[in-house]
């Protein structure tokens, strides 16, 4: 159990959501340019970075991510005028509020990518990865929220999650 | 026919909620005659063996207020579950676990190691804590064992209606009983209050500015407070547009910003990250250092986003220091 | 701002001049210069061509030694010679880019009980005359302004690459703005960065020399008084095969190669043996009238 | 061999108390404990918050007297920020908690404690309530209680927001002034709530001092403690609830110490024990001697009695009156008998009804003139008022932004938790003999301490109010001899 | 009905993997996907197939939804950037609602992008249980339609945009022509020959100069640039701000006698047409064949405008008064359906290079001032002269100027060799100098391109293969005296070698347009990392952009040569015509709305709609989403505070099902 929070077989889950005139569009450019990059971060798709919602985040904490990533179009290119402005300013009181729970700064990022900018999603990605493998499991999913059952058990001790070890199993 | 059996009770609270019933006033006699009461620990005279012993499902609805921070707690409502045919979460600690569930930001060593050691006016020099087991010269004394995280009532039981507030504006509690007397419940989960929030009811509500922007937040005491204006317009934190009506505005109408106690609507998950979604949304600022410079100035989002309803929240308490072994693959 | 300053041999040796004039000229600005104690070779010379590993380990101690005597705070690191300088940045970019050599590195340096963080800047004197102390500090210091004189300023092949930051590659200038601040006429040349033979002058001669040679004669023929130099070895080759050169093209080659630094001093109104220049082989014996303007008011 | 006897509420509702009496072989009592077994950690999670939630924040502490922790907490800010809230504000504060107090008291009475006397401890349980109280004194008696308690619960929520949980403190003053067309309503219901003291006092007249038995429970020796008794007075040592300084007397009624709230940590001192959540507050110069009484044990008890003993009187006239009969008729200074409490909390009732009164009819009290902005950098503040149940200090320390980063809270039943221990082991002693257990030691042990109207709410932030009961008696071989509950 | 059918009865959720030839299946084990899809809930059919995009694929979707075994469609394949429309057209067909479709994208964002099988086999079971937790969320949507604006605007008038302009002109379309300069024609009209045919330039740009001026249909503003643009495909409005020439356009007849009249008796001002080889005087028109033929007085070198003390004599000389010192800028506001941007590129600054002396030499000129030269209406009148007026004895020119170097630009600028070859043909021409090139890669693809340059190599052009180190005025030889001379080596012998030249020509390359940054902000459209113009496919939609409505002609897009340039033009103005024709824009019905009766007036969202779709409606006391306006950003949406907003296509519901199932199984 305990060797696989070691960072070299840890494999962390990522959520990102990607805005989809930059960010998306970017990620599209890394595939067809074929930049190998960490099979880590898995992309929801949303029209603009106005749309995410910090509960989406939470949510994505709470299903089991070890870590979250936004990725909007460069400040002054949003597709909608300012919808990214509005994803910065929740961003920065989201990750003030993350911090004073426990979560580690990089465990959400929130990164301009344009839609040029394949090899920048390949590099953040890789980052991201590595940070986040580097920092172990966050463990934070429905964590002693089990019913009676459980509860007592539950109480103190974070409850396991599904392997998330390299090929970990469906 | 026999009158429908009713209990009460209460856990991690304050007793606010037991207040509030009494503030029916006058119409609790009626409540009164209307229902047999077979269980209120704070005004009536029965116990937990009369609970056991009575059928599974013999009472007819059980209000629970209180979040649920220990074992014992936590038997207790479990065997009220089991009598009851349906269980009301009473009040913000039981919905969303309420300003005890605040604990969760730090845990139970450091409330204990706080409120044991820590304060100045201690003189624990051998530093005693109260502790589960502790043997006295004439034999051991037990207490409850204290959970590490506070939990909200659906959290622990499965609960079929939620009344909010902190505490329940008497209004709904009057409306609540009325509608299970009546048998005119909503399905079950519902939360038995109006689901739009306070600006609707909010006697400020048509002094708001078309376009509402912030571009710099007050802290209450720091300025004069208009009585008529819209509090959030006038750069007050307040929760209003992301709470449920139903208290009239009890805060609002002496000048103070909604704290929240209500709870989100239906339509919302996460009550705070949805307040500070839109908070952060409607501040006026473009480079990272204004942005910055505004949100400055709401010091505590984690104690003020989130002041009722933490336990309640998709994040639920602090993460602990990962030791090892915490992760199991 | 303050600095360390890292000699390296030359600055002891055939760089005396270059010492003794940058240093006089540092003071005249109310710049000390704190020399780094126990500083050991750069690991330029042979050391970089057979074991790169070495060479670095050498840059390393000095900054690590380095930034144990900075008290103050200092995180410039002064090197006047462009060999050093090239060394000392080429170990700093290994050290930074490569985790093997770093660690290797560390080990070695930990096993004297000393570290390396990286935290110096290493700095010219040039990049710090013109981007800390500013041309016009300097001008206004210039009492005795180098009027009419005209200046081939030459930079070498070290200096302004790979690495430095404070100047173009191809086309370096701070030494013509700094000359042009003396009072003095930097003349254009396209030689700035030409090889002035290095050290083939004492191992292959005929092509050492050739490679001075052409700057000499293009120098001269485009009617320069002098060679300013930022390098201790292009000082000294281009100054001591003078008459070899004129022999070998038949062709007289007389012109002065002095350090900049020792313009400065003329300008500054400095005495000439503190400057060095009493070591010159080619004499350069010009003075410099004080200007009429304000300047008198800063003599003594 | 040592047998155990339980009373142990827990087993009909959790979080109160509990108690666990330990007799020896011959049956007779060993020790008894008095545990409370909750705790909230407000204390620690008030770290971060900012200082100017605290008062809503602490007020959920308890709400039963929310009212208290929200005065203490708002007087707290005050100091914190070093302003001294404006005449108006002031009044309005005092006028809120002295309607605070008798709605309070009377609910106490009424609701909670009068029907030990009101129904009396012998009367079948199932009418020892509210409805039992109805019963005794008549429906329209009832109603007019509920009606009066309806009618201040009305003003406070007018004035504060909420009567549970009040939102209008500030440092500096209050959130919003009283609009001038209400005071009429003030002054009526004030008219109304002196006559309601007078009518709450004459009910005990009748019903408990015309009654021998009562009387005989009051001042019967089980009740009985020596110990010391401290109170906020003014500066005529008048019992003052919301201002003034704390004044400690010894068993003997001397004057021990007084002192600013400010300097509560040079007297005041709190104990741990392993077996209870609660802490025990004693007097610091004194010392902790366990749990026992007299001069030698800093042993300090609060809550109305104690506020009485501890002062030189009442400053409004008719409760004056009521002072000095109250000791002509217990036997002079200071009064021992834990159960005179219900007497002196009716006398302080009719205090905070006149108070009321004369506040209600001040011009000042609608003025607008209600707030003064802080403009100094918060770092410690010290608020001390008196809650029903006596003395309630709030001390906190921030950073510069006005952030908790201490905060201290001395209650008013931790204030008294040692000295409802000796109650409770006293009467069990009292009652208790060759294993000897019968329903009076319920009724006894019980009314020991529902007399200080213990409010474990606040004391450990778990739950208020009184203290069902039950006994089970063991055998030495820890066999179910017998299960006896209150009624 | 299509749509009743697909929510009839309990999700029935269709999941079809699509191996792509190999470019999934090769690292996605397409099976186990399959296999695993069928495990998860509501999914009726899971099949795999090697091109689900074929018709045979979309068939197998379509047959399946006509059985009734599905009602939701979940294709794992591509992008959906690629092919959604593709597949929501197909579940349309199929019977069912275009949007009750999701798509996992399983080849940019899984197989092209991983190495690791295993994990991304993972990867794209994670993706696909997402689409399909998603997709059961789904409702029914319909299109919007709005109308298309017949009007166009072209932004440029080089020779993309004139073609574009004649092209929809012709057609019958509206044109609105924006051009900076004094006059259209833009590069071309500086050139004298053209590659490779060595036809006039000005010969075939004229006509078409002069027709863009007579064009009933097009209404031509030069000096003019667009300030502001808004709305959305079909429904732009533009500004165009339009500058002060203090000369009515509508009175000058192009007499010209104004300039002669000027006070200045010579040209002091340096001639920006002839890139500072000439001067010109206040008041000129940038070259004869100007168009429109309307003089322009530059107000920085007026006299009248610095001193107001001039005697006007070009105002007094004007017989139509068209002189007017009153002018003040204009705002020009026009509604259009689509725009065409064909703002050209600038060359290369070669000072950017010390080494080759530009600006240091005076005998080292850029390519665009020696077509300048060689141009008989040129400077020079089409001589070649050296600073000392002789004319060059020998001349080099130097490819990749600020191209195809890690320094400047990585790119190849395309053109540079030809009009290298085309240089080099007439400095001989003209000279009979030695001409030297020295390149580094002869690129001369292009009808008859290849042929011209086997056409200069009998011309005896020396061609030296290498990049050109440095270019020097000193001399290492007695030759070399007085001299430029190009150091370099010579890579097909291998040996460096020294020219000494009495001329250099550099062949800059090109780059976009120093101000295009703001440009591409104003028409929210992108730029590739070099600041070209980004089309909405490199392959399949070269023209267009990633805003409907707004396409590409020209070097805007990336270096081209006239030919390309001309090209691009026409197929953005057929893209243009296609969309004016059809009449109406469907609109993606991503929109937000407002549950009118759940909102609680708080007036979060108004301030937050960049499109002022949103308002509060005071009646209804609730905040109100005007469907046409919104563009579906969902910012709104994110901000309710009480969930009363919600997107098509995004609700909340749908985007926490996808995160569940993203996290759910793998």
């Amino acid at each position: 159990m305990s060797d696989s929070t070691t960072p070299q077989n840890f494999e962390p889950r990522i959520v990102a959501f990607f805005c989809n005139w930059c960010t998306y569009t970017a990620a599209d450019l890394a595939g067809t340019a074929r930049m190998k990059y960490a099979a880590n971060v898995r992309v929801i798709r949303t029209m603009c970075s106005g749309r995410f919602d910090p509960q989406f985040v939470f949510a994505a904490f709470r299903e089991g991510a070890d870590a979250v990533l936004l990725g909007g179009c460069h400040p002054g290119d949003c597709h909608y005028m300012e919808g990214n402005y509005k994803a910065l300013r929740r961003f920065f009181l989201m990750r003030r509020f993350l911090e004073s729970m426990g979560i580690e700064r990089d465990r959400i990022r929130l990164e301009w990518i344009a839609a040029s900018e394949g090899d920048k999603v390949q590099r953040t990605i890789n980052d991201m990865t590595a940070a986040v493998r580097a920092l172990g499991p966050l463990s934070m999913e429905k964590r002693a929220l089990l019913h009676s059952a459980d509860l007592s058990a539950a109480i103190d001790k974070p409850e396991s999650r599904p392997a998330a070890t390299k090929g970990g199993a469906a | 026919m026999s009158k429908p059996k009713v209990a009460f009770y209460w856990c991690a609270a304050c007793g606010g909620c037991e207040e509030a019933v009494v503030d029916l006033n006058e119409a609790i006699l009626g409540v009164v005659n209307a229902v047999d009461i077979v269980f209120w620990p704070v005004a009536l005279d029965f116990k937990r063996t009369d609970v056991e012993a009575m059928p599974d499902k013999s009472i007819a609805v059980c209000f629970i207020n209180g979040a649920i921070r220990n074992s014992e707690q936590f038997e207790m409502v479990e065997l009220l579950r089991r009598k009851s045919q349906l269980v009301v979460a009473f009040g913000s600690c039981a919905h969303l676990g309420g300003v005890p569930g605040l604990g969760n930001l730090f845990g139970r060593d450091a409330l204990t190691a706080t409120a044991y050691h820590d304060v100045p006016s201690i003189a624990n020099g051998s530093n005693v804590k109260p502790v589960e087991e502790s043997k006295t010269p004439e034999g051991t004394l037990s207490l409850p064992k204290l959970w590490n995280t506070v939990k909200s009532l659906e959290q622990t039981i499965d609960v079929d209606y939620y009344l909010p507030g902190c505490p329940p504006p008497v209004k709904l509690i009057v409306g609540a009983v009325e509608a299970i007397l009546a048998g005119k419940l909503p399905a079950k989960g519902a939360t038995l209050a109006p689901d739009i929030a306070l600006c609707d009811e909010c006697s400020r509500k048509d002094t708001k500015p078309e376009k509402l922007t912030v571009t710099k937040f007050h802290r209450p005491h720091e300025i004069v407070i208009d009585d008529e204006k819209c509090l959030l317009a006038q750069g007050l934190l307040c929760l209003g547009p992301v709470t449920r009506k139903g208290c009239e505005g009890a805060c609002t109408s002496v000048n103070m910003p909604c704290t929240g106690c209500m709870g989100p609507t239906s339509r919302v998950e996460d009550f705070g990250a949805k307040a500070l979604s839109a908070i952060a949304s409607i501040i006026e600022a473009k480079t990272d250092d204004e942005i910055v410079a505004v949100l400055d100035k709401i010091v505590d989002p984690a104690g003020t986003f989130y002041r009722y309803s933490l336990p309640a929240s998709l994040l639920h308490r602090r993460r602990e220091p990962q030791s090892e072994g915490v992760h199991k693959s | 701002m303050k600095y360390l300053y890292y000699p390296g041999c030359s600055m002891k040796s055939t760089g005396k001049p270059y010492e003794e004039s940058m240093l006089a000229v540092f003071s005249a600005l109310n710049q000390g210069l704190e020399e780094l104690v126990d500083w050991n070779c750069c690991g330029a010379t042979a050391y970089m061509s057979i074991s790169e590993l070495k060479a670095f380990a050498l840059s390393a101690r000095n900054f690590a030694l380095a930034e144990q005597q900075a008290v103050n705070g200092e995180t410039n690191l002064i090197v006047p010679c462009a060999a050093c300088y090239l060394g000392l940045n080429k170990a700093q970019k290994n050290l930074e880019e490569h985790k093997d050599i770093r660690a290797i590195i560390d080990k070695g340096l930990a096993s004297a009980g000393l570290s390396y963080t990286g935290r110096f800047k290493v700095r010219h004197p040039l990049d710090v005359l013109v981007n800390d102390i500013g041309l016009e500090t300097i001008q206004k210091r210039s009492i005795r302004p180098l009027a009419g004189l005209k200046v081939a300023c030459y930079y070498g092949c070290q200096l302004v690459r790979p690495y430095a930051e404070f100047d173009d590659a191809h086309e370096p200038m701070v030494m013509d703005r700094l000359v042009t601040a003396l009072g003095g006429t930097p003349v254009p040349w396209p030689l700035k960065t030409r090889c002035c033979g290095g050290s083939l002058t004492g191992t292959i001669p005929e092509v050492g020399l050739r490679l001075s040679y052409i700057l000499l004669r293009e120098a001269q023929q485009r009617g320069c008084d002098v060679i300013a130099t930022a390098c201790p070895l292009c000082q000294f080759n281009l100054e001591c095969y003078q008459p070899k050169v004129s022999k070998m093209y038949k062709e007289r080659i007389d012109i002065p190669i002095l350090f900049f630094s020792q313009l400065m001093g003329l300008a500054f109104g400095l005495d000439r043996r503190p400057l060095g220049l009493h070591r010159l082989f080619v004499p350069f014996d010009r003075t410099f009238p004080v200007a009429a303007a304000e300047g008198g008011a800063h003599v003594g | 061999m040592t047998r155990r006897i339980s009373i142990d509420p827990i087993t009909r509702l959790e979080g109160h108390g509990k108690i666990d009496i330990f007799l020896n072989d011959q049956g007779n009592v060993d020790h008894a404990y008095f545990q409370v077994p909750e705790l909230r950690g407000f204390e620690r999670f008030a770290h971060g918050r900012p200082s100017e939630d605290m008062p809503q924040i602490t007020s959920r502490i308890c709400g039963v007297c929310p009212t208290a922790h929200h005065m203490a907490s708002t007087r707290a800010l005050d100091d914190l920020y070093k302003v001294e809230p404006t005449r108006a504000a002031h009044k309005v504060r005092e006028l809120l908690y002295s309607i605070f107090f008798v709605e309070d008291h009377a609910l106490h009475f009424f609701y909670l404690g009068g029907p030990d006397f009101v129904v009396g401890p012998t009367a079948p349980k199932a009418e020892r309530n509210i409805l039992g109280v109805l019963g005794k004194v008549g429906i329209e008696t009832g109603q007019k209680v509920i009606a009066m308690r309806r009618e201040l619960r009305e003003l406070m929520s007018l004035a504060m927001g909420k009567a549970i949980h009040p939102a209008f403190g500030l440092p500096g003053g209050i959130s919003r002034a009283i609009a001038p067309e209400h005071q009429k309503q003030f002054i009526e219901v004030a008219d109304r709530a002196v006559e309601f003291g007078k009518f709450s006092l004459k009910i005990f007249d009748d019903i408990v001092l015309a009654n021998k038995t009562y009387v005989d429970y009051i001042t019967s020796d089980a009740y009985t403690h020596r110990t010391y008794y401290m109170g906020l007075v003014d500066q005529n040592n008048k019992v003052n609830f919301y201002d003034g300084q704390l004044r400690v007397v010894s068993p003997d009624g001397k004057e021990l110490a007084k002192f600013a709230g400010r300097d509560y940590l040079n007297h005041l001192a709190e104990h741990v024990e392993p077996w209870s959540y609660m802490k025990f507050t004693f007097l610091k110069n004194v010392g902790w001697k366990g749990f026992n009484d007299g001069p030698d044990s800093g042993i300090v008890s609060v809550a109305p009695l104690a506020r009485l003993n501890a002062s030189d009187g009442m400053a409004t006239p008719l409760a004056q009156e009521a002072y000095d009969r109250f000791y002509k008729t217990l036997g002079g200074k200071p009064v021992h008998h834990t159960l005179a409490n219900h007497w002196a909390r009716l006398i302080e009732l009719l205090y905070a009804a006149e108070r009321m009164r004369e506040l209600a009819k001040d011009p000042d009290i609608v003025s607008k003139d209600v707030r003064v902005i802080p403009t100094k950098t918060p770092s410690e503040g010290i608020g001390v008022v008196e809650a029903p149940r006596g003395t309630l200090i709030h001390h906190y320390k921030t950073d510069e932004h006005g952030l908790i980063t201490m905060a201290n809270l001395i209650v008013a039943t931790q204030n008294n938790a040692a000295r409802i221990a000796l109650s409770v082991d006293k009467a069990a002693r009292g009652v208790i003999s060759q294993g000897k257990v019968d329903d009076g030691v319920l009724n006894l042990v019980e009314m020991a301490f529902r007399a200080y109207d213990p409010c474990n709410g606040c004391a450990t932030h778990t739950l208020p109010g009184t203290m069902p009961l039950l006994v089970r008696v063991y055998d030495t071989e820890h066999n179910l001899k017998q299960e006896i509950r209150r009624g | 009905m299509s749509a009743e059918m697909s929510t009839n009865g309990a999700p029935k959720v269709g999941v079809y993997v699509c191996h792509c030839g190999i470019n999934i299946a090769h690292t996605v084990d397409v099976n186990a996907c399959t296999a695993f899809a069928a495990s998860l809930p509501y999914v009726t059919v899971a099949r795999e197939y090697k091109f689900m995009c074929s018709d045979p694929g979309q068939e197998i979707i379509q047959q399946d939804l006509r059985d009734g075994k599905i009602n939701r469609v979940v294709v794992a394949s591509c992008s959906p950037l690629m092919h959604e429309g593709t597949f929501r057209k197909a579940t349309a067909v199929g019977g069912g609602n275009a949007f009750m479709f999701q798509m996992a994208n399983i080849r940019e964002h899984v197989s092209w992008v991983t190495l690791d099988k295993e994990m991304a086999t993972d990867k794209a079971k994670a993706l696909i249980a997402a689409a399909v937790s998603r997709v059961v969320h789904h409702a029914p949507l319909v299109r919007n339609r709005v109308p298309v604006h017949p009007d166009v605007m072209i932004v440029g008038g080089g020779i993309a945009g004139i073609h574009a302009a004649l092209t929809m002109a012709d057609a019958g379309k509206k044109v609105y022509l924006v051009e900076r300069e004094p006059t259209i024609g833009g590069h071309m009209a500086k050139f004298d020959k053209t590659f490779p045919t060595l036809d006039c330039s000005a010969c075939i740009l004229t006509p078409k100069m002069s027709a863009v001026r007579s064009h009933p249909n097009i209404t031509l503003w030069t000096y003019s640039e667009v300030a502001e643009v808004s709305g959305f495909v079909g429904n732009f409005k533009v500004k165009v701000r339009r500058k002060p020439r203090y000369v009515k356009e509508d009175q000058c007849v192009g007499c010209l006698d104004c300039i002669d009249a000027c006070i200045y008796k010579t040209a002091k001002v340096p001639d920006e047409f002839n890139v500072g080889l000439s001067k010109r005087k206040p008041i000129y028109v940038p070259f004869p064949q100007a168009t429109p033929l309307v003089a322009v007085i530059d107000p920085e070198t007026c006299i009248e405008f610095k001193t107001h003390r001039c005697k006007k004599s070009c105002a007094e000389v004007c017989q139509k008064d068209a002189i007017d010192f009153t002018q003040t800028e204009q705002i020009a506001e026009v509604e259009v359906g689509s725009i065409i941007l064909a703002t050209g590129f600038k060359t290369f600054d070669a000072t950017r290079i010390a080494r080759y002396g530009y600006g240091k030499y005076a005998n080292v000129y850029t390519s665009l001032e020696v077509e300048r030269m060689v141009n008989a209406a040129g400077p020079t009148a089409g001589e070649v002269k050296l600073a000392d007026g002789s004319k060059p004895k020998s001349v080099a020119i130097v490819h990749c100027v600020g191209s195809r170097d890690a320094h400047t630009n990585r790119y190849c600028s395309r053109v540079c060799c030809m009009y290298s070859l085309k240089l080099a043909h007439l400095l001989k021409e003209r000279t009979e100098a030695e001409v030297y090139n020295f390149y580094i890669d002869m690129r001369t693809p292009g009808k008859g391109y290849e042929e011209f340059y086997d056409r200069l190599l009998q011309e005896n052009v020396h061609f030296v293969r290498g990049r050109v180190a440095e270019i020097s005025d000193w001399a290492m030889e007695k030759q070399e005296e007085g001299k430029l001379t190009i150091r370099v080596e010579d890579t097909l012998v291998g040996v460096v070698r020294r020219i000494p030249v009495d001329m250099v020509v550099l062949s800059v390359g090109l780059e976009p347009q120093a101000d295009a940054d703001d440009v591409r902000r104003k028409f929210n459209i992108s730029c590739s990392h070099e600041g070209w113009f980004l089309e909405r496919h490199p392959k399949l939609a070269p023209v267009s952009t990633f805003t409907d409505g707004v396409f590409l002609a020209g070097a805007c897009q990336g270096p081209k040569d006239i030919p390309d340039s001309v090209a691009q033009a026409g197929a953005a103005a057929a893209e243009a015509l296609a969309l004016i024709d059809r009449g109406y824009v469907e609109l993606e019905p991503n929109t937000a709305y407002s549950r009118e009766e759940l909102c609680s007036s708080c007036h979060t969202c108004v301030a937050l709609c960049p499109y002022g779709a949103i308002t509060f409606d005071t009646t209804k006391h609730a905040a109100v989403v005007n469907g046409a306006l919104c563009k579906g950003c969902g910012t709104c949406v994110a901000s309710c505070p009480s969930g009363a907003l919600q997107q098509n296509l995004f609700t909340d519901e749908q985007i926490f099902e996808e995160i569940k199932g993203v996290l759910k199984y793998v």
